[in-house]
């Protein structure tokens, strides 16, 4: 009955993502004061980039850790690309003294898309358990369900399916 | 070490002297500095220091605790249990246990083996390095202010540590330490007591064993493919080298030593080619399920750790008799040492029983060679890996369900590829047996009762059987000779780095990134220094010349070198190393001067290690065994299941001031290295944050601008950009990167506003601070001029 | 013990002597037997001979193991996670992970003790333990064959404690140990070594302060309202009671002691009382938070163990500054043993700073009083709890979501309650206060931030401040002369049994429960002992006459005898007791022998612990301490978290066969004691239950009736019905209880089919064996006659 | 989203009860083929002891618990009622060669009713992680959600709810 998450035994606790449908994660993204993306490694599967580019074209800034800026560069996209380290980078979501890559502030919700499972799970769990106050949410669209988000799609097994879902996000911005 | 009371003198039965108090001779080598075999509070303020600049980061890999009854608490949120902890408090005490178990781990392990070794040789064994290794101990002599002299000396290391672990074990308890901060200090600690737990434990093998050093020693086999199928095969699996010596040295009094294969994997295994230059290395713990699964061990000898815990099933499932020969590790067998060895031989040779445990050593040599050549013949027709058939009809079964894909640590697409297979096309298997970490989650879900580990290791056959490479021998400590030649250009910054692979084999993406990493680094002449699992998987590979990396380039602690330091308490010595660079190069006395000497290498010493693997609580503490001393860690993505990272913030420059011995004043650093540990998803990722962690603040200008050429590549070769710090490394025009020197002042003058004399091409304005070469920097109050 | 080398001679600084090998003399009180300074593989026969008698059973408390970064492994259902282990062996991993944290509190404790103890008094202080004690130290004595002397003798303990532990928590590492059963050995082992470092840390203690002893120590006060509010109040906090007496010295010394409050919560409180009678006893761990909510403390001093994380917090909400004492428990607090007390006493008292660690003793003493004496002053008109008016007002703004029960362990009905005081009624509020285990979680998750805390104890107020009770100091170890009274009754079974009330304060009802079984068993004239949280909690309630549990029942040991053994550490005075009955009475050697006294204990002496709150990993060790001696222990609902217990199998009587030392003979015996350990729901569940532990294969007729009646008595009363096992017990009519001997014959012929001569109520047919005064039982084939 | 556990922190892992309508637990007691009704301490609450003595006498075994055998007795219903305690018989739960109360063998269907939450709760974790080949079922129909157990109800806070509710999974027998 449970929704098992991508790696069966990564289960937190009794805070585990809602089960969300693209659209209402896009309105969610569409209604953040500051939103960001950030990608990683997976980014460079399936042809996510492209998708990330939308995205990033719709106006919301992308953190690009992993190597995935080399792809952004070779796509030639990095208007409001930001290359950085993950780990850095989930510390300064855990901050409010944190001015962001815009030195505008912090992020309030914080979407991710092509990022390792676990890794990434383990960044959401520290955006979860410290930004409390104000409260800032981990978003995943990442093709898993991912518990420590706020709100996550399913494990998605079929590729295009799950694309069409990032699109149905895209058009929501 | 003062004793009271009567005793009797040997040779004097009836004198009986009445000794007031027992100095024990311990010549003045160097004057007692202020924190000898310390508590944790004497350190304190040296692991506050680290954390206050390098503060935790938490990502909770579970948001309860179950530690005691009042649980389990729900402590999400930074909510505070039912003792009043909260979130950060348990992530960090979390993390305390882990250290603890890793520490004890390698105390536990160098303890019995002491015990061990004085029963065979006496504890008068001498220290004796050889002529190029004067600092002998440079951890023990640094921490507990102790120069062992004999093997039964290192004893008073196992006695520091034991009593520090119960202190530190005791602080982990429900309603004890309540800041997340001291959770931390005291992991600290316990890294340090690791470190010297395995220094100690690996020098009284080194001495005992009469181990090989320093650069020159030979290339042994490594891979599947160099056990000789003809022979009867033992496979020894673990970290205790003790029984395996004991078989060998079996094997050469009868006169069978070329008729037997010693076979390990893990420690045990490079370690038994410090002892025997003809046991093969199998590979690393990633190995040990598949090795164990083609049945060709004819008998399996398991020691302690890096053992998997069904190792008596699996053997079982390929009639491979087992001895367990370890009190940590006897699952649940009967202990067979009083026992005639012919009797033993027997019950496991009928069948009788499967495994037993034996844990006098020389009852193991006894029984395993002369078990081994009958196995040998008992087992020739065993096929243990799928037939054709089977294999076929393995893959028709296959459901597509996927729940093997969801229990594997990898999330690997076994499915897609079991699809394949099924097809006809066994090419995507095959590709994840090198990304399989071999951990058989995936078949305790397949609901068909696929043996996948088997299925994927049968497509990958051809590819396994031909594995043949070679692996130098673990060479133990960096001689002091070496660390004359390179102390000078590594503290300047000239030679760019040491970088050490160490760690465990749970790699996101299969074997082949440590080979990456090493030879990355080698080729641009910083010194890479590998052990374990590391050290074992980066031979796995060739260049375009067909070397291995050990044949590729040279082994001594040089620049560009690769050298195998040995097992996983060699690790050790990399500590070593950096410790004599200040002992050595720097004259700084050692004893009892542990903050300043870790002072010393956080401030000048320019290494990072990479524990791309990093599975096991004792890579957890040697991790932070390795920070305390000054060294940063960079950890794959499965090390965020520490559940701590410790991220400099390189947008807080107030955390930066370093004090200049010199004069006293506090001097504005730029962040180097500007975090302690912290994990990448990737080794493209991680290559250019390596050569970042390189930096230190003394760097001289020639020095950093090598440092920074390296990153700058890195950054453009694997990131296709460069980080945008970097310009805080620069600190004159000196600094830049020769080649393109111009084009970067360009870019500093362009997008960080600094200016520019395009006349001269030198800084006129931007720099954090300018180079300094007095400059002499610590953190430590007591070391400035004038403190008392 | 041996130690060679070059000395130095006091007194004779320029002779030096090379000594061959030094024995410290050691006379030759008793041979030494077969298992002195055991490994665990030494002992291993012992631990598994329990395991397959009382094998264990899991409650998994977490599905999941998270402990490396293969993980999180799904274990659902027994499945093997990426290292191999299966659930079973996982649970069992975690109970002794617990096991060694408790293990190391309590030997991290008595070390730490033990180097300021030295410090104090020297190493060189007598153990003097008057005319009554001859086996000074019957643990030392059994496990490492060592009578200790002097203070410093005891390091011996410590060392080889220190040494085990490294040993056990390297085992829980992953990839060791791989069977559930060598985990649960090796958590016996642990439990062994508890106990062995509890009995080292209170005599310690013991002889350096002098602590008294025997049935006729004093009754202190305890209870809320002991404490003498118009005076400073300083509250102490923990289980070392070394900065506590260094206060109390210097109150003494600067005769202030009339002056000012030593109040104490925990084990802290109990040693204090140990020390100096005037010492009050607020209570035991569930009355921390709530005590320091009153804001009555002016200065608080936490030492360590059992103290709420969060205290710095909770002090700084009623403005009590507070000094930590302990490194253990720093709380990321500035260290100001360096200081003049004076500037800490100012800092502290002007709010500067809310709290500091000092960890000199003496420092703290210089530090408190003064303190707490500025502090009355200055904290005249805090208030802490609601007044009436914010009571109101929380109370209507309670939204009744309910999040608070959820939260609560115990399930309190706090929104119910919290309405029916909105209404008017704090009756239902009032009536929690008992049972609430005062942990805070509550409040955690009240959205409305209602410090339920505090409006509970507001409701309760009256009823607290009129707490005011007796207890009997702590009184420490059980005479010998009192075991040569006992020992006899005890064995044969005429005493009943002795019931220890042990543990932490997690009571699934409330503190009465305790209080109810040690009356209950009192008054039946079991022997009835109690340490830490239990000796406290259970004095907090009077019988019809007014009087408490320790004003109503002797303070000796002896048959309806309550005997306040002391704090936590004490505990072992009881299992010492129990050594002492197979030392004294039936004169076993002891040095060595732990395997054959432990043995003794199972067979023949009549004691059952009972941990009904059992909270802390402490608990864990301890309990597994006690079974390991042969005792058996029952534990509160609670326990259950503890995931295991080791349940006998009355339905496989194979399983209870022991042999008869006489001949060698199997005897088939009755299931007694029928499990080791154990969880019961309700007191009216384990108080049957606990009888039925207490009998032994050796109880003589008058003995197993006096058992048996009070079993099925017991039951009757409780539950209502008899066991339907209780036949199992009856090995003939003499066994039968007097009163209702006729009955009982009737339903065996009955109900169970055996075969009476009702002329002579004799039983023909039935019983499993017949009493055999001849019988010796004991489960080691190496105790019988022949074997050697 | 998640059904919450009674202890919220009582989050055992990927496998956790389904949430079932009274009438669904009661069909799986009706199909089983030796259903056990298990009680504790809390059955002295509520009146919940009248409850289990209906669902004995339509034919299920009781094992009574702590101390729930007197308030058997003074109600003078003690037919198929058998006194334990809760440990060794959870333990027998796990074992095959255990031959029940009437010695014709394990049960099936064990069905938890007034038992302290925590208690019980770790008594069905045993029972799910050991009693698996053949598979024998916790099912609860307490007032709380319990995840270790196969099929529970959700948390209850009105007690006649629950008592009806109860009802409805009597009618079924
Ligand atoms: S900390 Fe680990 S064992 Fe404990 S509840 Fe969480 S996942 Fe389970
Ligand atoms: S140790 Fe603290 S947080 Fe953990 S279960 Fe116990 S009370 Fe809760
Ligand atoms: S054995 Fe390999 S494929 Fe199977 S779960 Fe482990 S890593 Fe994945
Ligand atoms: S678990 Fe078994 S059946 Fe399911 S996809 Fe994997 S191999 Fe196929
Ligand atoms: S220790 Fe074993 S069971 Fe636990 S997480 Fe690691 S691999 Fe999994
Ligand atoms: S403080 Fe008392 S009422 Fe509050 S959660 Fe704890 S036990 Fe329950
Ligand atoms: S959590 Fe607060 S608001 Fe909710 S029921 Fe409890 S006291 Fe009332
Ligand atoms: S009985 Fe438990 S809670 Fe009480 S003082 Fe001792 S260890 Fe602490």
């Amino acid at each position: 009955m449970n929704t098992i998450p991508f790696d069966p035994g990564c289960v937190p606790g009794p805070e585990m993502a809602r089960l969300a449908d693209p659209r209402t994660i896009g309105i969610a993204i569409k209604r953040a004061k500051r939103p960001i993306l950030v990608v990683g490694a997976e980014i460079l599967k399936d042809d996510l980039i492209d998708k990330a580019i939308e995205i990033g074209k719709k106006g919301t800034p992308i953190a690009a850790t992993a190597h995935s800026m080399k792809t952004f560069v070779e796509k030639g996209y990095t208007d409001n690309v930001f290359m950085c380290n993950m780990h850095p980078l989930a510390n300064n979501f855990t901050r409010n003294d944190w001015m962001g890559f815009d030195g505008k502030g912090n992020y309030d919700v914080i979407v991710f898309l092509g990022v390792t499972y676990y890794w990434s799970s383990q960044m959401m769990s520290a955006v979860k358990n410290f930004a409390t106050n104000p409260l800032r949410m981990a978003v995943s669209i990442d093709r898993y369900y991912h518990p420590n988000a706020k709100m996550s799609f399913e494990n998605i097994r079929d590729t295009e399916q799950f694309k069409s879902m990032v699109d149905e996000v895209i058009a929501q911005l | 070490m003062a004793k009271e009371g009567l005793f009797k003198i040997g040779g004097l039965e009836n004198v009986q002297i009445n000794i007031g108090k027992i100095v024990s001779e311990e010549d003045e080598w160097e004057p007692m500095g202020p924190v000898p075999c310390p508590e944790v509070e004497d350190m304190r303020h040296w692991y506050m220091k680290l954390l206050d600049r390098y503060p935790p980061f938490y990502a909770p890999y579970c948001d309860m605790c179950c530690l005691c009854t009042f649980g389990k608490c729900d402590l999400t949120g930074n909510k505070k249990g039912a003792c009043g902890l909260d979130m950060r408090g348990q992530q960090a005490r979390f993390v305390l246990i882990a250290c603890c178990m890793g520490a004890s781990a390698h105390c536990g392990h160098g303890r019995h083996m002491l015990h061990s070794l004085i029963d065979m040789f006496g504890a008068d064994v001498p220290v004796d390095l050889g002529t190029q290794i004067n600092v002998e101990a440079p951890i023990m002599r640094t921490v507990i202010g102790v120069k062992p002299k004999v093997l039964g000396d290192f004893a008073k290391a196992f006695d520091y540590v034991e009593e520090q672990i119960a202190q530190m074990m005791d602080a982990t308890h429900t309603g004890q330490e309540g800041s997340y901060l001291d959770y931390e200090a005291k992991a600290y600690h316990v890294g340090m007591l690791d470190s010297l737990a395995k220094e100690a434990s690996d020098m009284i093998q080194m001495i005992a064993f009469k181990y090989p050093m320093g650069a020159d020693v030979p290339l042994v086999d490594i891979g599947v493919g160099c056990v000789d199928t003809d022979k009867p095969i033992i496979l020894v699996i673990g970290h205790n080298v003790i029984p395996s010596v004991a078989i060998i040295d079996y094997l050469d009094e009868h006169d069978m030593r070329d008729l037997v294969e010693v076979a390990g994997i893990c420690c045990t295994a490079i370690d038994n080619t410090r002892y025997d230059f003809k046991a093969k290395v199998v590979g690393a713990i990633g190995r040990q399920l598949r090795f164990v699964r083609s049945g060709v061990a004819d008998v399996i000898v398991v020691d302690e750790q890096c053992i998997r815990a069904d190792i008596v099933e699996q053997a079982q499932r390929v009639q491979a008799p087992l001895i367990a020969t370890n009190n940590k590790a006897l699952y649940g067998l009967p202990e067979r040492s009083g026992d005639p060895a012919e009797e033993i031989i027997e019950d496991l040779a009928s069948g009788k029983m499967a495994a037993v445990a034996i844990l006098d050593p020389e009852k193991v040599a006894e029984v395993v060679p002369k078990l081994a050549m009958i196995m040998k013949n008992k087992r020739k027709n065993i096929r243990t890996l799928p037939s054709d058939a089977e294999q076929k009809e393995y893959a028709a079964r296959c459901y597509d369900c996927g729940n093997c894909v969801l229990a594997c640590p990898q999330g690997l697409p076994i499915d897609r590829a079991m699809q394949e297979l099924a097809a006809g096309n066994p090419e995507p298997m095959s590709i994840l047996f090198d990304k399989c970490v071999g951990c058989g989650r995936c078949e305790q879900v397949c609901k068909w009762e696929i043996p996948i580990v088997d299925v994927m290791q049968k497509t990958a056959l051809k590819q396994v059987k031909s594995e043949k490479f070679k692996m130098r021998v673990g060479r133990g400590p960096v001689l002091d000779t070496e660390i004359r030649n390179v102390g000078a250009p590594l503290v300047l910054g000239t030679i760019p780095g040491v970088i050490a692979v160490v760690g465990c084999g749970n790699y996101p993406d299969g074997t082949e990134d440590v080979y990456k990493i090493a030879r990355e680094f080698a080729l641009r002449k910083y010194i890479v220094v590998a052990t374990g699992c590391g050290a074992m998987d980066m031979a796995l590979y060739r260049n375009e010349e067909g070397e291995t990396i050990y044949e590729e380039f040279p082994g001594g602690f040089e620049a560009g070198g690769v050298v195998n330091i040995g097992s996983c308490v060699s690790n050790a010595h990399i500590h070593g190393a950096a410790i004599k660079v200040a002992s050595i190069f720097a004259r700084r006395n050692l004893r009892g001067n542990m903050d300043e000497i870790a002072d010393y290498i956080l401030n000048r010493v320019g290494a990072a290690g990479v524990a791309w693997g990093a599975m096991s609580q004792k890579a957890a503490s040697i991790g932070t065994g390795v920070e305390v001393w000054g060294v940063p860690v960079v950890v794959g993505p499965h090390g965020a299941k520490y559940r701590h990272a410790h991220i400099g913030r390189k947008d807080d420059l107030t955390k930066w001031d370093v004090y200049n011995m010199r004069d006293g004043s506090k001097v504005r650093c730029e962040p180097a290295p500007e975090h302690l540990i912290l994990g990448a998803e990737t080794v493209e990722e991680a290559i250019p944050l390596l050569a970042r962690l390189c930096m230190r603040p003394v760097d001289n200008p020639s020095g950093r601008q090598i440092k920074l050429t390296h990153y700058m590549d890195l950054s453009m070769k694997y990131l296709g950009a460069y980080h945008d710090d970097w310009p805080i490394f620069v600190r004159s025009e000196t600094d830049l990167p020769l080649a393109r020197k111009e084009e970067y002042l360009k870019v500093l003058e362009k997008d960080y506003g600094w200016k520019i004399d395009w006349d001269s091409k030198k800084i006129l304005e931007g720099p954090l601070r300018k180079q300094d070469p007095q400059f002499d920097p610590t953190n430590l109050e007591r070391l400035l001029k004038g403190a008392e």
